[in-house]
């Protein structure tokens, strides 16, 4: 494939789905079908176009394959920015993982959606969607790529806000949106650092002011930092981890593509982007970030019951991951992982979809309108009535937990041996490894309690069972495709090694040089990590095993009480269970006193500034004329001006008879008037 | 002789200008001024204004004294014979108007005013014609027109409203 | 006798007792002729000037049109003094005192 | 060019108001005709200076000159250049589009057009007049009619509003006129702005005003006068309660237009007459900046009544056009020459002038759509509108969309290259300012929220939908933001070769800065 070919493809891949958008937005309504057709049309070629454009890849061979063009976009002279794509081998991938997840999404939604008031606004959006992230993909500086990613804020938020009728909905996209602009802050200034820097926004030139040592130290750290910021409320880690598990309040399917491909995986993909001017002590941060996060949201997904809610926080929990593996600078795992993710994640939640969609219909022919077709509680015993989306599901976990044979093992291997490299070079940061086998243990241990919980055992709603029912194949459909791509196979080609993560993959994809001076380069990091990939990989086995053999005594054979288990650790369990109490805290600690103080604020701009002081100038102004008014009536006027009016008027007794009324008289001394000018002139 | 004629004309018609201004009696103001006409006739012959002469004779006398002495015959009781009538502030006007004088004077006699040779007109009828008709027709015309619409104000005027 | 100031001052003269008139006179119509007596002060600078002025006849018409403007204009003051005497029965200034205070 | 286009497009707003007033009172659809067709033809005017407008020429274009007063060295002196020029295409457009928002007043429809038309004179002017005297006389002619039109088709506050917004303002203007006369005392008694160009920053060396530099004392009066349009922070407060009591269209024009001739005003008069000052006075203004994104966000994100969060929120944006025009300074020696900052930043604060003209209009446009159906403009009264007027809460979430400043729509350009060309200069006020892209997105996303989502309230379940007219005021405004949001290149040649004259008349200056 030429190089104009594959720009035109790009093109067409990032336009498509606006164009999709567009017709849905403007005449959706008005074509049949609501015009679904027009969107899935629009997706499904992306597909193949991206399916062509990665076999030219595959075929073409080529690991520092890259392509770049652009254009002015606004000129002033000194200052000027062009735009422009970067196609290269990471992107050929990510464009195909979006196009992918997005045509499954779109599938998936024509039941999960159907008959839905804003059917068409609802495919219009997924348009809107996927262009955002397309956007991204192939932005090759920053300021498209932060339009882009502001883009994808709003999209979520118009889509998390789906069903706006729901307050709790409303407030899940509201929030999704303003914390993610917390990110967008630190994202911000860290391109202005750059820019004042180095005047360019282009990845490349970036690249090459750094190496040249134009930039660098603390301002660099900075910058760093603060484009991770970004990341890191885009794939929500901690702190800024609050809006995901609200965005769940979207439809199920917009759930898969935010997760799996498209709003979380754009900081990861940022990071990857970026990942040669990071500092080492802005990997350090993003390291420390990126493991918190990944044991942090852990912890948290083993309490949870809401089906949705856990599948949130091992989203978050598997982010963590990614983003610590460009911490310890095996970034290209992270994206492996990111891949291998999107795929698996996105069948778990059409999976959790699915399974909420039976139980939604269940309940409603029962007309319970109480009962919460998310909880776990109610489930179990699924496995039968099933099958294909107990099967796919499974198959995910199994990838999750990082069971060998499936696609997660071997890229969350890769991180795992990137940490345990990374902390080998620096003792000091043992807790790295820590963070990310802990993580791979309880990620098993709550996947699996979450499959032993919704489909073995009794069910727990009996009087539902019965209407429980396999979903039908627009939902399937994407279950089977996704699952099997959850097989180590697909990455591995053209070898067989289920153990090695040796593929196509490692071959076209291959990492670049940290730009900045004094970063060990990629073959070093490459090194290390083949280095430690054996003992990763036992290790990991072992967590892997330990985590499912607790869930399965625990959820499957019930030989140890959760209960029970849950008094005995009360308070922790207290903790993980109120996700750690962030939103109360948030709300009690920054919401509602800023409020407050917004509040007081413009109370002081409206009560107090504008009613005292500026409509002092006013009171004074009056009060003074009050007095000078005083002055001039009483003291002025009264006194002095009638003093001389009243002497005035005994010997204007006479001078009133001026006013005669007579022509003559007034004559008279106009001319008099004439005489005294001429008189007064003359001297 | 010319002298002389010159101040007997300055004479009769200051001295006629003041009985018009300062007699008691209505009927007799009216005679007074129509010397002073005649006077100011009298000085546009020494000053080579022979048609102006002409016109003051026929418009002031023949037509403006009349028009005068008709209003003092409307507006008065011809059979009272006292068609007299007095005079207000005249102490303070009369010092006002000596001021105004006495200001004219001064100016007159200490102006140095501009001066031509003196060319002896060869006919000023037929210059002012010519003028009239040329230069400043459009005065002219405005003058008749004024003329019209003061003949028509002056019927609207005097007409009684029933 | 022949100089532009003595004509000058005549003038003057005349105009001063045109004024006087205007000023004093109780009776309309004699507030007419001070007026008349003032148009004519004009009218003799006018004249005088032109002669001086290298026999300028300019002066000659200016002075036709105050005459026409002086016929006009008693012809048209007299027609108010009439209309007064037939609304207030008096033709004395000083008695129509609508401006008094 | 020898043409009077620019005097016409001036007085054409005259002549329709000459025509009105011999149409009789009751003929309100022939009045509105004509107000309709005076601002059309302007407006058309308008674009036509654009088509025939020399990109590369810096300096003023199609000037006009008549002598006015000789005596005073008053002279008639028209022209246009790329800081003017957008201004008066914005004021063409959104006089246009204001007479269809006015179309439903109700009551003395032949006062209030009149004055409207006035009033579009008056702005005009001012954005077109060279001569200080011309631009003076304009800016006060401007005032009046903004006066009756809030004091009397305003709101239930209508007369405290204007008696506020008119004294308020004439303080301003006070305080302008004496700098006018000083500068016109001292610079050789001329109010010819291009002249003054050139003399004042010499006449002025070394001038003492009681005690303290002459140029420092004028640029002050100039600034407090032109900060009190803008509104700086501590002169803002007339803001809010004019454009809340004002009628829609004449809220749309206050913030859409008379907020940018204050901006105008320090652009073409401070910086180009008293570049000097700037130097001095660039962080002063930077601050303030920051101070009307911080206090003006907050405040709107406390308000109740929807179109005060709106006045608010133009508090919020014109904090950014204040740190852009800091940002000239950058291109100074001082600041390592760095011109392409100044030019980011000083662009940036003229884009968002525009940009602020159009979404503001926007705003206040849809709040009257609200405020006509629904007659009141509490947010928390609302609820759930999206369900029942989907095209209306469509067009309010872009606009929103626009005002919080989302890339792809005009505000976020602007916006960016205010921040970006600040930074360098700056670094901290940015910093901080830019918390103000948060706030932003909080208050207009909560209003929204508020407003349109979740339940629907009962009252208003019938509410209809935006009508045409509604949406033909609208939609060229939105088309502007998606256009120029995507493709702003074609606004930043129009103004570049002038912001770059600008830029190198204030860093020429830097040198005798730090004496001074």
């Amino acid at each position: 494939m030429t190089g104009n070919m594959i720009m035109d493809y790009s093109l067409l891949i990032l336009f498509l789905p606006l164009v999709a958008f567009l017709i849905q937005i403007f005449i959706g309504k008005r074509l049949p079908r609501q015009g679904d057709w027009v969107a899935i049309g629009a997706v499904v070629t992306t597909l193949i176009l991206s399916i062509a454009m990665f076999t030219s890849m595959l075929i073409g061979h080529e690991p520092h394959f890259a392509q770049e063009a652009s254009f002015t976009w606004l000129d002033m002279g000194a200052f000027h920015i062009e735009l422009g794509f970067l196609v290269d081998n990471i992107t050929i991938t990510m464009l195909l993982v979006v196009a992918l997840i997005s045509t499954m999404t779109h599938i998936f939604s024509i039941k999960y959606l159907e008959g839905d008031i804003r059917y068409s606004r609802y495919y219009a959006y997924l348009g809107l969607f996927t262009f955002s992230m397309n956007g991204i993909v192939l932005a090759n500086n920053l300021i498209s790529m932060y339009m882009f990613w502001e883009l994808v804020g709003v999209s979520s938020y118009l889509l998390i806000g789906h069903w706006f009728e729901k307050d709790s909905a409303a407030d899940a996209a509201k929030k999704a949106f303003l914390v993610n602009r917390v990110g967008d802050i630190g994202f911000f200034i860290g391109i202005m650092l750059i820019f004042s820097t180095l005047g360019t926004f282009v990845f490349s030139e970036i690249f090459e002011g750094i190496s040249a040592g134009k930039m660098g130290g603390s301002i660099l750290t900075f910058a760093g930092v603060g484009l991770f910021l970004g990341a890191m409320g885009k794939s929500s880690q901690f702190p800024l981890h609050i809006w995901l598990p609200d965005a769940m309040e979207g439809p199920t399917p917009v759930s898969a593509l935010m997760h799996a491909a498209t709003m979380v995986a754009a900081g990861v993909y940022l990071c990857v982007r970026l990942f040669p001017l990071f500092t080492p002590d802005a990997l350090l941060v993003i390291a420390y970030v990126g493991g918190f996060t990944a044991l942090f949201a852990a912890t948290i997904a083993i309490t949870q019951n809401d089906i949705k809610k856990v599948l949130a926080y091992s989203t978050v929990s598997q982010l963590g991951y990614m983003i610590l593996s460009v911490g310890t600078g095996a970034y290209i795992a992270g994206f492996f992982h990111l891949v291998t993710h999107a795929m698996f994640k996105a069948c778990l939640f059409y999976g959790s979809g699915s399974v909420i969609h039976a139980m939604h219909h269940a309940l409603h022919k029962k007309h319970d309108h109480e009962a919460d077709p998310q909880d776990m509680r109610n489930m179990g015993g699924f496995k039968d009535k099933m099958p294909i989306t107990y099967w796919a599901m499974l198959i995910s976990t199994l990838a999750i937990s990082g069971v060998p044979l499936f696609s997660g093992f071997l890229s969350k291997d890769a991180i795992l041996a990137g940490t345990l490299s990374f902390a080998s070079h620096h003792p000091g940061h043992f807790l790295l490894p820590v963070f990310g086998f802990g993580a791979a243990a309880i990620t098993a241990f709550y996947m699996f309690r979450l499959i032993f919980m919704t489909f073995h055992g009794k069910p727990q709603m009996e009087e539902l069972y019965d209407d429980i029912h396999e979903s039908p194949k627009e939902m399937t459909f994407p279950l089977i495709v996704l699952s099997s791509l959850s097989i180590f196979i697909f990455y591995t080609l053209p070898y067989f090694n289920p153990f090695s993560d040796h593929g196509w993959f490692s071959e076209l994809i291959v990492a670049s040089d940290a730009a900045v001076p004094g970063n060990p380069s990629a073959h070093h990091i490459a090194e290390g990590i083949h280095h430690a990939h054996y003992t990763a990989m036992a290790l990991s086995l072992f967590v892997a095993a330990v985590g499912i053999f607790l869930s399965w005594t625990f959820y499957f054979k019930k030989k140890l009480s959760a209960d029970e288990w849950a008094g005995k650790l009360k308070p922790m369990y207290a903790l993980s269970f109120n996700k750690y109490f962030f939103d109360e805290n948030y709300n009690r600690f920054i919401y509602q006193p800023f409020l407050k103080l917004s509040a007081l604020v413009a109370h002081i701009d409206w009560d107090l500034y504008d009613k005292y002081f500026i409509n002092g100038f006013g009171r004074v102004g009056k009060i003074i004329s009050f007095f000078t008014g005083r002055m001039d009536y009483d003291g002025l006027d009264q006194t002095i001006v009638d003093g001389i009016g009243r002497s005035a008027r005994q010997a204007g007794g006479v001078l009133k008879f001026l006013q005669t009324g007579r022509l003559q008289t007034y004559m008279l001394f106009a001319l008099l008037g004439v005489v005294v000018i001429v008189l007064i002139q003359s001297f | 002789m010319a002298d002389l004629a010159f101040w007997m004309i300055v004479l009769l018609t200051l001295v006629s200008a003041a009985i018009v201004v300062l007699n008691r009696n209505l009927v007799y103001s009216a005679i007074a001024l129509l010397f002073t006409f005649f006077g100011v006739a009298g000085l546009y012959v020494f000053l080579w204004a022979d048609f102006l002469a002409g016109v003051q004779v026929i418009i002031y006398v023949g037509g403006i004294l009349v028009l005068i002495i008709f209003g003092i015959m409307l507006t008065n009781r011809i059979t009272s014979v006292n068609i007299s009538h007095t005079s207000v502030q005249k102490s303070m006007g009369g010092l006002v108007v000596l001021g105004i004088l006495s200001v004219l004077g001064i100016m007159i006699f200490n102006t140095p005013w501009l001066q031509t040779e003196f060319v002896e007109p060869v006919q000023t009828t037929a210059t002012i014609g010519t003028l009239l008709m040329m230069d400043y027709l459009l005065p002219f015309e405005v003058a008749s027109l004024l003329l019209l619409a003061a003949l028509m104000g002056a019927a609207m005027l005097s007409r009684r409203n029933e | 006798m022949d100089s532009l100031n003595t004509y000058l001052f005549i003038a003057a003269i005349l105009f001063s007792l045109g004024l006087f008139g205007v000023i004093t006179r109780r009776n309309g119509v004699a507030v007419l002729m001070g007026i008349e007596l003032i148009l004519n002060a004009a009218n003799l600078n006018f004249i005088a000037f032109a002669k001086f002025g290298g026999m300028n006849m300019s002066g000659h018409i200016f002075a036709l049109f105050v005459i026409i403007m002086a016929a006009a204009e008693a012809a048209v003051a007299l027609a108010i003094i009439i209309n007064m005497y037939n609304n207030f029965k008096t033709i004395n200034v000083d008695d129509v005192q609508e401006l008094r205070q | 060019m020898d043409t009077s286009i620019l005097s016409w497009i001036i007085w054409i707003p005259v002549i329709g108001m000459g025509a009105i007033a011999l149409i009789p009172r009751e003929k309100v659809q022939a009045i509105k005709m004509v107000t309709a067709v005076a601002t059309g033809i302007q407006f058309l005017a308008t674009i036509g200076l654009w088509t025939r407008f020399d990109l590369s020429n810096g300096g003023f274009q199609y000037m006009e000159r008549a002598e006015w007063i000789p005596s005073f060295n008053i002279t008639y002196i028209l022209g246009v250049d790329g800081l003017s020029l957008p201004m008066v295409i914005l004021t063409g457009l959104l006089f246009f589009l204001g007479t269809f928002v006015s179309w439903n007043i109700d009551r003395a429809q032949k006062g209030y057009f009149a004055l409207y038309l006035l009033l579009n004179t008056g702005v005009m002017g001012v954005f077109l007049s060279l001569d200080f005297f011309l631009f003076y006389v304009f800016w006060e002619v401007m005032l009046l009619p903004m006066y009756f039109l809030i004091g009397m088709w305003g709101g239930p506050q209508r007369e405290y509003a204007a008696i506020k917004f008119f004294l308020y303002t004439l303080f301003g203007s006070v305080l302008m006129l004496i700098a006018i006369l000083a500068l016109y005392f001292t610079c050789g008694r001329t109010f010819d702005m291009l002249l003054l160009m050139q003399t004042a920053p010499t006449a002025l060396d070394g001038v003492m005003f009681w005690g303290m530099s002459a140029i420092k004392v004028i640029w002050v009066m100039l600034f407090i006068g032109f900060a009190i349009k803008v509104p700086v922070f501590p002169f803002h407060t007339w803001l809010p309660l004019a454009h809340v009591e004002a009628p829609t269209a004449i809220s749309v024009i206050l913030a859409g237009i008379l907020l940018k001739l204050g901006v105008y005003g320090i652009l073409r008069i401070n910086y180009t007459m008293l570049p000097v000052a700037v130097w001095w006075f660039a962080g002063a203004l930077a601050l303030l900046g920051l101070i009307n994104v911080i206090w003006g966000a907050m405040c709107a994100l406390a308000q109740k009544d929807l179109k005060k969060l709106v006045a608010y929120s133009s508090v919020n944006h014109m904090g950014y056009l204040l740190i852009g025009m800091a940002a000239v300074i950058a291109a100074g020696e001082a600041n390592g020459n760095n011109l392409l900052a100044a030019q980011a930043g000083l662009g940036g604060a003229v884009f968002q002038m525009f940009n602020h003209g159009t979404i503001s209009a926007m705003l206040f446009i849809l709040v009257g759509v609200i405020y006509d159906r629904a007659h009141h403009r509490d947010i928390e009264g609302f609820g759930g509108l999206a369900t029942s007027m989907p095209i209306y809460s469509g067009i309010v979430a872009v606009a929103f969309f626009a005002g919080l400043g989302l890339p792809g729509l005009s505000g976020f350009i602007s916006e960016a290259m205010c921040f970006i060309g600040a930074f360098p200069v700056f670094k901290a006020i940015v910093i901080a300012s830019t918390l103000g892209i948060l706030l932003n997105a909080a208050y207009f996303l909560w209003a929204f929220q508020r407003m349109f989502m979740g339940e629907l309230n009962d009252k208003y379940k019938n509410l209809p939908e935006i009508n045409k007219m509604e949406l033909f005021t609208v939609v060229p405004l939105l088309v502007i933001t998606v256009f120029f949001g995507i493709y702003p290149r074609p606004f930043l040649d129009l103004i570049s070769s002038t912001m770059n004259v600008i830029i190198d008349t204030v860093a020429n200056m830097g040198g005798i800065a730090g004496v001074f």
